[in-house]
């Protein structure tokens, strides 16, 4: 059994292909180093004029029509079924942006790994919030892109239990061949466990929230670290100090920075302010030595987390 | 001897082949506008309703008299060229003139049109335009974009036109010379063929034999000598702008009419 | 110096050329008449039908390729198959996405 | 001056030592005769050759070990960007039409020049300032393009390196192929000499005529497209913007109408030049002229069909999908005959073993990889998998690098002693090809199966399952460059050191043979009045 419900298929046609492919290369191949040497001008001579043949051309230009029919055909009915969504399917919006993969599962719950139940068909709906990305998981044999503004999907049912690598196949700027993730496929049972606690967990924060409004709760660090990596503030900005796209969160809060302010230079403290205008508006005052390439996040964040994001920022010393 | 050769090198004297090439080269111009009607084409099926909300904006009014002036351009170089074929400099000359005219009061129209536009914020990254639905801004981007480079042809095409005007305007030069396959262009005019280095003499009808011409032109006193090169100058320039006028001619109802 | 012959070869009377004028400008008219009536579903097939109309009378007679060989003919059949081509390609995405 | 060919009586002086308005250099850089302008491709297109293949070497060094090994990810995404620009814009798409092409094109139709000799001076001139302008990107702020040769939108708009330049170089040279592609047109319909009936034309000819209506045709596509990002990006009309409605899948439709018939810009040429180097070393007429001659015109012509096969996963319709899987497979046909009749060529010839055969039987080999990998990527389900990995480069590789470059190699092998009058060592060209061959099977070989495990194209690092396959791939690469230098610089001591060459060295029929090496200015003592088909061997049994 393959990774996933496609992967048999695909191999048994690329098989196909590749033996038919291989017999004719040998074929022309040593029939062209046989004329050479047994037509070679030593052995023979004088040439044998032939402008044609037309029984013979005929032939090879219908034989590889029929083989080339056949290569379609195969393929199309394959194809139909990529095509041909299940009603039943588990729907996951999954989110491509630079450089990182969100997966939003039917009641909200948002992920940065995609856990799925193994022999369940599920629906995975494509979007992108930035430049095009492609979803592409190898050993299921499928990627699709998400693409701005226009939605897409694919289908697929996880066949065997195990730890899938996610990769992203659509050229998308410097962290591109870093824009990694993974699919775990869980048996049912296990699935369902998992699902029911992360969801619980959801609903318990999405009632702190709640709550919050009447008595506030304030900010939490906790929150603001997995705020960071959900919303994948960390393909561009290292926790590490280590340099990536953009700073590193490490020893960020509280620092002295020399940012560009309008083409000027200026000294700034990265505060508060400068913080949340950095994820609302990144290019208002870019720390200098790095490039302008953060879009801003109005959408992404709401005022709450940026509050749990700078919490955060604060415990990275 | 060499002199002759010289020429015969750097210059090509097939007229035919000079019609050949110019028609290729408006087969790319076409498809260069090709990618733009895609473009529309595919956008309007997609927001037919914020395509047609967008259209009625445009002036009907001005659109059509800049049609009627871009029709009336290529009248008025196809005549500019019929009479050069006649060896009448005098009109000719008048006829391009007078295209090169239209051509501006075009571009003069369209700058008001485009102007008045801009003043009322609907000019591509306007706050005002990126505040309506997504279809009118891409009609009006598309907008913007095909007639601005149908402008920017409008722009070349005068330009070329008064290149060639100022060649039909200059003293026609007494020789040419002439390869065999454009000796329909030679009627009407005396000619004295060459062949060899002594051998001279005047004909009507140039033989298969011979394989260059050298062409004297008598002045006529009512009717100025032509260059004959210019003729096929004149021709290609007006090939190109009934290019440009037929490009408006589907502009026009697309961007205008279709309400 | 035959006028006469001439024109046989080159073709087109300035009495020609005014006429395809006239009939251009007439043709605008009826395009812009056209397009006050509200018939939706017909209204772009109208308006392009009189423009392939309009653009070819300028071919013809303007551009002369009335009077010239086949090879000209055929260059700008392959240019119409070319465009024909590629948008009609592209309908199959966009009409069906 | 006479000349050196032995079989011309009452010489001419040859092209290389006519004496002009200009010397020295600036009777090259102003010359409007094609052979003049054919050599001055052939050095600044050689030039850029050498310029992006170096720059693959340095692609695949930083492959050789996981994580940054020589630069950081910014580098090698412009590296891969101008790889990509210089080989296709630079050197594949005008190679053999731009060099041979012009060079060979009027000589095998018995014509003194181009039907437009300026204009062709003119192509040349757009050719290096386009090249100029691409490489001048590199000291502006912004840096040379990122995004890849492709351009996609949006991330070409978004991007802050020196895109709209690079895409305005794009154009131009864009205009200078569309400038090459009417004259051929033109001088092919206007300058044929007497007796040249179409179908007397060498299989060139008729290989670079179908190809100069694909430029001429869908060249302009991309002019309007890569015009469009350049305004996008500096007067903000967004067309291709989603945030204002625009359609990124709309770019891809526009780019690959003419970036799919492009390859065909790219191989045909190729093809022509294997048509003409079989018959000759076959000593014998080419099986089925009249098929592969239109095979020409019908790959021209089924290839501007199948653009959105690119375009598979990229959320266009299912229909198109199926509607563009099924019309390339068609492509396939007129490819197959053309192998076929190459084959059936050599049947019955006698058969003189030389390095312009090894290389153009060579290119037929790899270009049969290239197309079978093909066949694998029309067929849906596979590209799903495979589309936009490896597997598609490796493809391209064989392809393109297998079929013309190696045809390309093989064209300017077997006119080498006509354009130069000299003839290189044989036995060094014997080395290069041993070298080149297996580099060139090792690395995209190698790139064929790391594609089909998975490994996604433009990737700047790789994870641990590809680490061997880099390797590997990367040590082939090595072996391919060592053999170009060794062709590149056995070529260039020839064209100083190398013995004289006879008129005609292989025992051609067409055109080019007839006249002396180097040809004389107008290429021909006489105007040729042609009687046979272009392969005919008299000697031949009929």
């Amino acid at each position: 059994m393959g990774a996933s419900n496609f992967t048999n298929s695909v191999d048994n046609i690329f098989l196909f292909i590749l033996a038919v492919s291989v017999a004719l290369l040998v074929g022309i191949t040593i029939t062209m180093i046989y004329f050479i040497i047994r037509y070679n001008h030593k052995r023979n001579p004088r040439a044998t004029d032939i402008p044609g043949n037309v029984t013979l051309e005929v032939v090879w230009t219908v034989i590889p029509l029929l083989i080339v029919m056949g290569f379609f055909y195969y393929g199309y009915i394959d194809y139909k079924q990529m095509r041909d969504f299940p009603d039943d399917a588990m729907q996951i919006k999954v989110t491509g942006r630079m450089w990182s993969w969100l997966y939003t599962y039917p009641n909200g719950l948002q992920t940065d790994t995609l856990y799925l139940p193994v022999g369940k068909p599920v629906t995975v709906n494509l979007e992108s919030m930035d430049v095009i990305h492609s979803f592409y998981i190898p050993a299921f044999r499928l990627k699709m892109d998400a693409v701005p503004g226009v939605p897409t999907k694919m289908w697929f049912t996880v066949e065997k239990p195990g730890s899938y690598q996610v990769l992203c196949a659509e050229y998308c700027g410097d962290r591109h061949s870093y824009m990694l993730s993974k699919i775990v496929g869980m048996p049912q049972a296990e699935f369902d466990k998992w699902y029911a606690s992360a969801s619980a967990e959801i609903e318990a924060q999405q009632a702190g929230t709640e709550e919050a409004g009447a008595a506030p709760a304030g900010p939490s660090p906790e929150k603001g670290a997995r705020l960071v990596k959900l919303k994948g503030c960390v393909a561009c900005h290292s926790l590490d100090g280590s340099r990536l796209v953009g700073p590193s969160f490490k020893g960020l809060f509280g620092k002295t920075e020399t940012v560009i302010v309008n083409g000027k230079e200026e000294q700034i403290t990265a505060d508060e302010d400068y913080i949340r205008q950095s994820i609302l508006e990144p290019s208002a005052a870019i720390v200098k030595g790095y490039p302008p390439a953060m879009p801003p996040q109005r959408n992404i964040v709401t005022d709450d987390d940026i509050e749990h994001i700078i919490a955060y920022l604060k415990t990275l010393k | 001897m060499k002199n002759i050769r010289e020429i015969a090198l750097e210059e090509h004297h097939d007229f035919v082949g000079a019609k050949m090439g110019m028609w290729l080269f408006l087969l790319t111009e076409l498809i260069l506008f090709t990618g733009l009607f895609i473009l529309y084409a595919m956008y309007r099926v997609r927001h037919a309703a914020e395509f047609h909300a967008a259209a009625t904006e445009l002036d009907v009014v001005i659109g059509t008299i800049n049609t009627l002036v871009l029709l009336t351009s290529s009248l008025t170089v196809a005549v500019g060229i019929e009479a050069l074929k006649r060896r009448n400099r005098k009109l000719a000359k008048w006829m391009v003139l007078l295209t090169v005219l239209f051509a501006l009061t075009f571009l003069v129209n369209k700058y008001f049109e485009w102007s008045a536009k801009i003043h009322h914020g609907i000019f591509p990254g306007a706050d005002e335009l990126l505040s309506r639905s997504q279809g009118e801004i891409i009609y009006f981007n598309l907008y913007y974009a095909m007639t601005g480079l149908h402008g920017l042809h409008v722009l070349v095409g005068m330009g070329i036109l008064l290149w060639v005007y100022f060649l039909i305007a200059r003293k026609p030069s007494e020789k040419v010379v002439v390869a065999p396959p454009n000796i329909e262009y030679l009627k009407g005019a005396q000619l004295i063929a060459s062949k060899g280095e002594q051998e001279r003499w005047v004909i009507d009808e140039i033989k298969d034999d011979v394989v260059e011409v050298e062409v004297v032109i008598k002045k006529d006193p009512k009717k100025a000598g032509v260059d004959i090169p210019n003729i096929i100058k004149l021709e290609n320039a007006g090939l190109y702008w009934h290019l440009v006028d037929i490009i408006w001619i589907f502009l026009f109802p697309l961007f205008y009419l279709i309400t | 110096m035959s006028h006469h012959s001439h024109e046989e070869i080159h073709g087109i009377g300035y009495g020609i050329l005014v006429l395809v004028w006239l009939g251009l400008v007439v043709l605008t008219g009826v395009t812009v008449v056209a397009s006050g009536v509200h018939v939706p579903a017909l209204a772009v097939v109208i308006a392009l039908l009189i423009a392939a109309t309009k653009s070819s009378l300028v071919v013809s007679y303007f551009m002369h390729l009335k009077y010239e060989s086949r090879i000209f003919h055929v260059i700008l059949l392959m240019g119409i198959v070319t465009i024909a081509i590629f948008i009609g390609l592209t309908f199959f995405d966009v009409l069906f996405r | 001056m006479a000349s050196h060919a032995i079989d011309v009586q009452n010489a001419q002086e040859n092209y290389l030592e006519v004496k002009g308005r200009w010397s020295g250099i600036l009777s090259w850089i102003f010359s409007t005769d094609h052979k003049r302008i054919g050599i001055l491709y052939l050095v600044s297109i050689a030039f850029f050759f050498i310029v992006a293949a170096t720059i693959g070497i340095f692609m695949r060094l930083e492959q050789l070990t996981m994580g940054p090994t020589l630069m950081k990810p910014e580098v090698y995404n412009r590296l891969f960007t101008l790889h990509g620009v210089i080989m296709i814009f630079l050197f594949i798409i005008p190679g053999i039409p731009a060099i041979l092409g012009n060079f060979f094109l009027p000589i095998q139709i018995g014509a003194k020049d181009v039907a437009f000799p300026r204009l062709n001076l003119l192509s040349w001139w757009l050719f290096m300032i386009g090249a100029t302008l691409a490489i001048l990107t590199l000291f502006l702020p912004g840096g040379l393009p990122d995004t890849g040769w492709t351009f996609y939108a949006p991330y070409s708009i978004r991007t802050g390196s020196e895109v709209s330049l690079a895409v305005f170089a794009a154009f131009i040279l864009g205009f200078s192929s569309i400038l090459t592609g009417l004259n051929f047109v033109t001088t092919v319909h206007r300058m044929r000499a007497p007796g040249m009936s179409f179908f007397r034309m060498p299989l060139f000819v008729w290989a670079l005529y179908a190809t100069a209506w694909i430029q001429i045709l869908a060249t302009p596509m991309v002019g309007i497209t890569l015009l469009l990002i350049i305004v996008e990006r500096l007067l903000n009309i967004g067309i291709f913007d989603p945030t204002q409605g625009g359609d990124p899948i709309l770019y891809q439709h526009l780019f690959w109408i003419y970036s799919h018939p492009a390859v065909y810009i790219m191989i045909l040429p190729g093809f022509g030049v294997i048509s003409e180097i079989i018959p000759t070393f076959s000593r014998r007429t080419i099986f089925g002229y009249k098929l592969i001659a239109f095979s020409s015109l019908s790959i021209a012509i089924f290839g501007s069909l199948v653009w959105a096969h690119h375009m598979f996963v990229s959320g266009q319709s299912d229909l198109a999908n199926i509607i563009f899987s099924f019309l390339t497979f068609f492509v396939a046909i007129p490819t197959a005959i053309k192998v076929f009749n190459w084959v059936a060529t050599l049947y019955k010839g006698s058969i003189r073993f030389e390095p312009p055969l090894l290389f153009a039987l060579s290119s037929i080999f790899l270009f049969s990889i290239g197309g079978f990998t093909g066949l694998m990527q029309a067929t849906l389900p596979i590209n799903v998998h495979i589309h936009d990995t490896y597997f598609v480069v490796g493809h391209f590789h064989y392809t393109m690098f297998g079929g013309t470059i190696w045809a390309l190699i093989a064209g300017i092998l077997y006119w080498f002693p006509k354009i130069t009058g000299k003839m290189y060592n044989k036995k060094w060209i014997y080395v290069a090809w041993a070298f080149m061959f297996i580099g060139f099977n090792t690395l995209y070989g190698t790139m064929l199966y790391m594609g089909w495990k998975g490994m996604p194209r433009r990737y700047y690092d790789h994870l641990p399952e590809f680490h061997t396959d880099h390797v590997i791939a990367t040590v082939g690469s090595w072996f391919l460059y060592t053999g170009i230098l060794i062709l590149v610089s056995t070529l260039i001591y020839a064209v100083y050191r190398g013995t004289k060459a006879d008129a005609n060295p292989w025992g051609g029929t067409t055109l080019e043979w007839k006249t002396s090496s180097p040809p004389p200015l107008e290429n021909f003592e006489k105007e040729p009045v042609v009687e046979h088909e272009p392969y005919y061997h008299e000697e031949a049994i009929r």
